[in-house]
């Protein structure tokens, strides 16, 4: 793993993967606390794909994203302060407050969820990208989702649909080689899920997702086919979820040493042992970085802890349009 | 004034969407080669070519999710679903994301999606293919629910629709097609927020939509000859119902039956009528009755169907069990 | 009598349910190796290994499809939904075949299935994941629709749907999992085909089902500090319905409330308020009242979820109107 | 196409094609009559592959089938005198006329339909193979289905979970190259249905459906493997319909050249000449199998006219077991 990218780029991509660490390590005790409710599904251990993959899109890019998108929001761009407030609830979250961790908007960023419906978004994702196609834009759609999402009706739907049309549409499989608590094995006769894809007449790659240049490089040449018109593209990231799936998970399912024997590739501390070896990072950076980011979390706290609920009377506002 | 099938009153809508707005497309199974199974599209692909005029696989789910993308993406889609019975499969994608995205994410987003289906029983096609489902969409927050039953309407709403920044669904009954109407009006444009009374009457409410609505109509004219004067309304619009409407006629007549050919249980009919008594229970000189379809699946012998249907006798025999 | 929470009494259903019949099995999204999202299965697996303890892979079509086809192949399957808020997906299923085999094959068939799906909102879920459409599958006929709302029935309802010839779905409220109960009866076995006076009471009728129970329990204890005794009705089974006991009552209080967790256009609750007009019009000395969901995709924090829902204090303040 | 049999297999191969056609041909000609309503597909062209399949399976297998089934029924060996009143939706039919031509049924010959929601059988098909296996069963089941239906999400998840689960199934696919109006390319990005069912693991063979030897050999190939315990198969046979998808249908998306071409290839004359030279068939053969099925079609006919309706009070009967 030899960055190809000078120290600025690889500290980027260190403080994008660190920051959705410590906004998650954060969330979680906020969770503890009462401060969040509801479904929370941690991306620990997964960092390198959102950190990896987000900023090859452009601003123009779309992305479609999954209950598993806070790293995927923090790296697009959409401020710790509005998400946070997301995540308590209140009026200045990313969508008003009204559908917390796992429904992150932003029309800002072409942000399209934080949908919930696991599979949901692909279709979403190929009509976004039919409208660019339409339209005569050469905008590319991301369409993130998990290996559960792959056994879906839908996955085969959508990626026949986006092929079949020639679709500006590059699918993110987060394969975390879970389904909740199923593992990937016992829920796909065929758990090579990029050769699902080729069976659709599209071209797929299988990325290690645990490491964040591989993940760069990949995507990166991805979109670039995407965005020449060549079609749909199907990228499957291996990696792994260090937490459990949702706040409530006695984690039955999967052996502690399997964890453990994952968490050596953590792919933040890997990545950040490379930077070392390869003298673009020092100890110092990376208290500089930590404090910046802990700051910025104190701050999202502050904002959404200070910051209003949203007034019982909009309960009913943009059910429709213009409708209170 | 002109005399044309309620078929080619759907199509010269759909030309003219075609013309007025690029943004607009149509896609559906077999609209383009094949002309639309109740030939609705028939020449659009010709006229507008196949970039407009989109045949897609079968893949409900998918191609009415590739329509909320594609709206969400800045165009201005027409999805055909053929029919209501194929359009469970979509369900998920239209309860969950054309119908909660604007306000779960904020107002940020709108989905300006128009959904045509046909619906209904009559054509003894059997139990699958019979579905009257036009009260579950009713119950849905976020989205419009039309039920043209007229030409005028049949035209009109489409182009109405197209108006709208949320999601409607356009039930067209399949029973309908042949049937020939003056059309009203020389600019195609109709309101879809107002129930019509499509006969006046003092002595009773007959309350109705979509293909009921002639079965009322022949009701009436049956009364009449007995001197029983029904008043007859077209509901027209499901949801956001035109409860005003509803209640003046019954506050005048002091009596209502409901006709729905949905299953009675359940049906939108209950609707109404809680409706009804919830806004004019003082004004009632008895309970307002029903006359929907027996719960049972739609059998295809045609002695069979029509004893499951509503029919212009039973209504009839509804109405003088209320008067006598 | 013991006392067990709700959770306890599903499992302990399922346990003896795969005890007593070598033909019963259980599948679904995670029942198996991680216990069932609610850890109503949690065990299981264990003890009757995975021939009859299944996950499935997310294909809610697929799965419940082939809970139908097993129990055509003389099976007894219980297909566990995850929850209502993903049947949408299976909807086709089970309105085209699970409902219509029976009838459409002219008695040559019979599905003995048991669906059990977590309903409702109240945990902070957000829009996607808070559904209540019991409603929409109380209007299909050729099923019943169970929603126990007591730990007895949450055990014993699941064990007499085991006994019935056609499909069962039962609604099992995710709110009421951790809640403690009494378990009444040494032998886990109920009926399923009436509803139950939960408390009695002669100023007015409270009916509901399901989650919705013990909302209309604390209002008619606050009532009854007010010297208003409502009658709480616990409708048990949606399908078919038990319209005489719900006349019964109505017929002695001469007024009633429906609480429905669903939103109010097209709710089941407006199916109540007709029957009670049809039944009993002339017992009513008001419009029997509804209080439903508000017409809104239900949203993340707390405050505005509860604004969404019916409420203890809601129900009592329609009682109020309605007496006033 | 070297017959591998004896004289008196390749009179029954014959028989059963012609008695397919010469049904089909008459139940054109009696829906023009107005003996028979609602839809009609018709099988013609595609004889080869019900006719070379079917008698592979044992009376213990179960066969699951689309509203194109009657040649599936035929060669099953349900009564013609029984499918034909099923077609006039007479009581004395195979699901007592209540689903006419889409919705044969027959319990006695383990004929679950005739279901009339494309890929809808999928499912169901899987869950009477798990029924076996469960109860230790060497029953395998069959799944026919269309091009059309592989499009569909229950394609997808079907494959995935029959092959995950080892279970006895045998899809057969009828490619006979358009759905409706859709020609395969059209509706698949990549059209060797065969390739798909290899991405889930499964073997899968393309099979020429207008030459019945072929499609007999690899049917019996595939059904042994089913049969000896290596799970899940699909065939494609390769076919054409030579004529409309329906009743209604102008034809309008293939040339007529294409239809005579295929035309050629008639799966009964080129059989015929084929049992000709291979010394097989004389003309007396062929007038004396015509003469016995044109007395069979006189009599189902006489048999469907004379039979009686089911009585109107039997509307609901079935609708739930032993409730009128
Ligand atoms: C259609 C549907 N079925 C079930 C669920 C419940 N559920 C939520 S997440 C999940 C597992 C999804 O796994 P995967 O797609 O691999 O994503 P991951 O959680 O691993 O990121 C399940 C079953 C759901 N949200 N949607
Ligand atoms: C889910 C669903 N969508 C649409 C239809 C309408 N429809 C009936 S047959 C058909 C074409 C199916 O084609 P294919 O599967 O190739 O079968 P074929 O008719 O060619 O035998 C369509 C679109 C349906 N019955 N079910
Ligand atoms: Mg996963
Ligand atoms: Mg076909």
């Amino acid at each position: 793993m030899t960055p190809a990218f000078t120290r600025e780029q690889g500290l980027e991509l260190l403080r994008h993967m660190l920051r959705i660490r410590r906004f998650e390590e954060r969330t979680a005790e906020l969770y503890q606390l009462g401060k969040i409710h509801g479904f929370l599904h941690l991306y620990i251990g997964e960092e390198a794909v959102a950190a990896g993959s987000i900023p090859s899109f452009t601003n123009e890019d779309a992305i479609v994203a999954t209950y598993r998108e806070h790293g995927h929001a923090l790296v697009r761009g959409t401020s710790m302060k509005q998400l946070m407030a997301e995540l308590y609830g209140k009026a200045a979250g990313c969508a008003r407050g009204r559908g917390g961790s796992m429904h992150f908007f932003d029309a800002s960023r072409r942000f399209y969820g934080g949908l919930a419906i696991v599979a949901g978004g692909l279709p979403v994702a190929v009509g976004l990208a039919l409208a660019d196609k339409m339209q005569g834009r050469t905008r590319v759609t991301g369409c993130y989702f998990g290996d559960g999402a792959v056994a879906e009706g839908e996955f085969h739907e959508s990626l026949n649909l986006a092929a079949l049309w020639k679709l500006p549409v590059l699918f993110l499989c987060e394969n975390n080689l879970y389904a909740m608590g199923t593992a990937l094995a016992r829920h796909q006769s065929q758990p090579d899920i990029a050769a699902k894809a080729r069976a659709y007449n599209l071209p797929a790659e299988t990325v290690d997702g645990m490491d964040v240049c591989a993940v760069q490089t990949a995507t990166h040449q991805a979109i670039g086919s995407v965005r020449r018109g060549d079609g749909p593209y199907l990228l499957e990231y291996r990696t792994y979820r260090f937490r459990a799936h949702s706040m409530y998970d006695a984690e039955l399912y999967r052996a502690k040493e399997e964890v453990t024997e994952w968490k050596r590739r953590d792919p933040i501390s890997t990545f950040a042992q490379a930077l070392r070896t390869a003298g673009m990072l020092a100890d110092s950076d990376l208290q500089r970085i930590e404090a910046e980011i802990a700051t910025e979390i104190e701050e999202a706290v502050t904002f959404a802890e200070t910051s209003p609920w949203e007034p019982v009377e909009d309960l009913t506002k943009d059910v429709y349009t213009g409708k209170a | 004034m002109t005399t044309i099938t309620y078929r080619e009153a759907v199509r010269s809508g759909l030309r003219e969407a075609l013309k007025r707005d690029p943004r607009v497309f149509l896609m559906g199974e077999d609209v383009g080669k094949y002309g639309g199974t109740y030939a609705c599209s028939k020449g659009l692909l010709d006229e507008f070519g196949p970039e407009r005029i989109r045949d897609t696989p079968l893949s409900e789910s998918t191609f009415v999710g590739a329509g909320i993308g594609a709206a969400l993406g800045g165009m201005r889609p027409i999805v055909e679903v053929m029919t209501v019975n194929f359009s469970l499969l979509a369900l998920d994608q239209i309860l969950n994301n054309a119908a909660t995205l604007r306000h779960m994410s904020g107002g940020q987003f709108n989905v300006p999606l128009v959904v045509r289906m046909a619906t209904g029983a009559g054509r003894q096609v059997a139990a699958q293919h019979s579905h009257s489902l036009e009260g579950w969409y009713a119950h849905i927050p976020g989205i419009t629910v039309l039920t043209p039953a007229t030409v005028t309407d049949a035209q009109g709403m489409l182009l109405a629709a197209l108006q709208e920044p949320d999601p409607v669904f356009i039930f067209e009954h399949a029973y309908l097609y042949s049937m020939e109407g003056e059309l009203e009006g020389s600019r195609p444009a109709v309101d879809i927020s107002r129930a019509a009374v499509r006969r006046p009457g003092n002595d009773l409410s007959l309350i109705t939509f979509g293909g009921s609505l002639w079965k009322a109509l022949a009701a009436a004219t049956q009364l009449a000859q007995e001197g029983i004067e029904a008043e007859v309304l077209d509901l027209r619009v499901l949801r956001p119902l035109d409860t005003g409407t509803i209640l003046t006629s019954v506050r005048k007549t002091h009596r209502a039956v409901v006709i729905d050919e949905a299953w009675r249980t359940g049906s939108f009919a209950a609707e109404i009528a809680a409706q009804i008594m919830e806004g004019a229970f003082y004004d009632l000189d008895a309970p307002v009755a029903r006359v929907c379809s027996e719960e049972v699946p739609i059998p295809y012998p045609k002695h069979l169907e029509e004893a499951a249907l509503p029919q212009p006798d039973k209504i009839v025999k509804a109405v003088r069990r209320l008067l006598g």
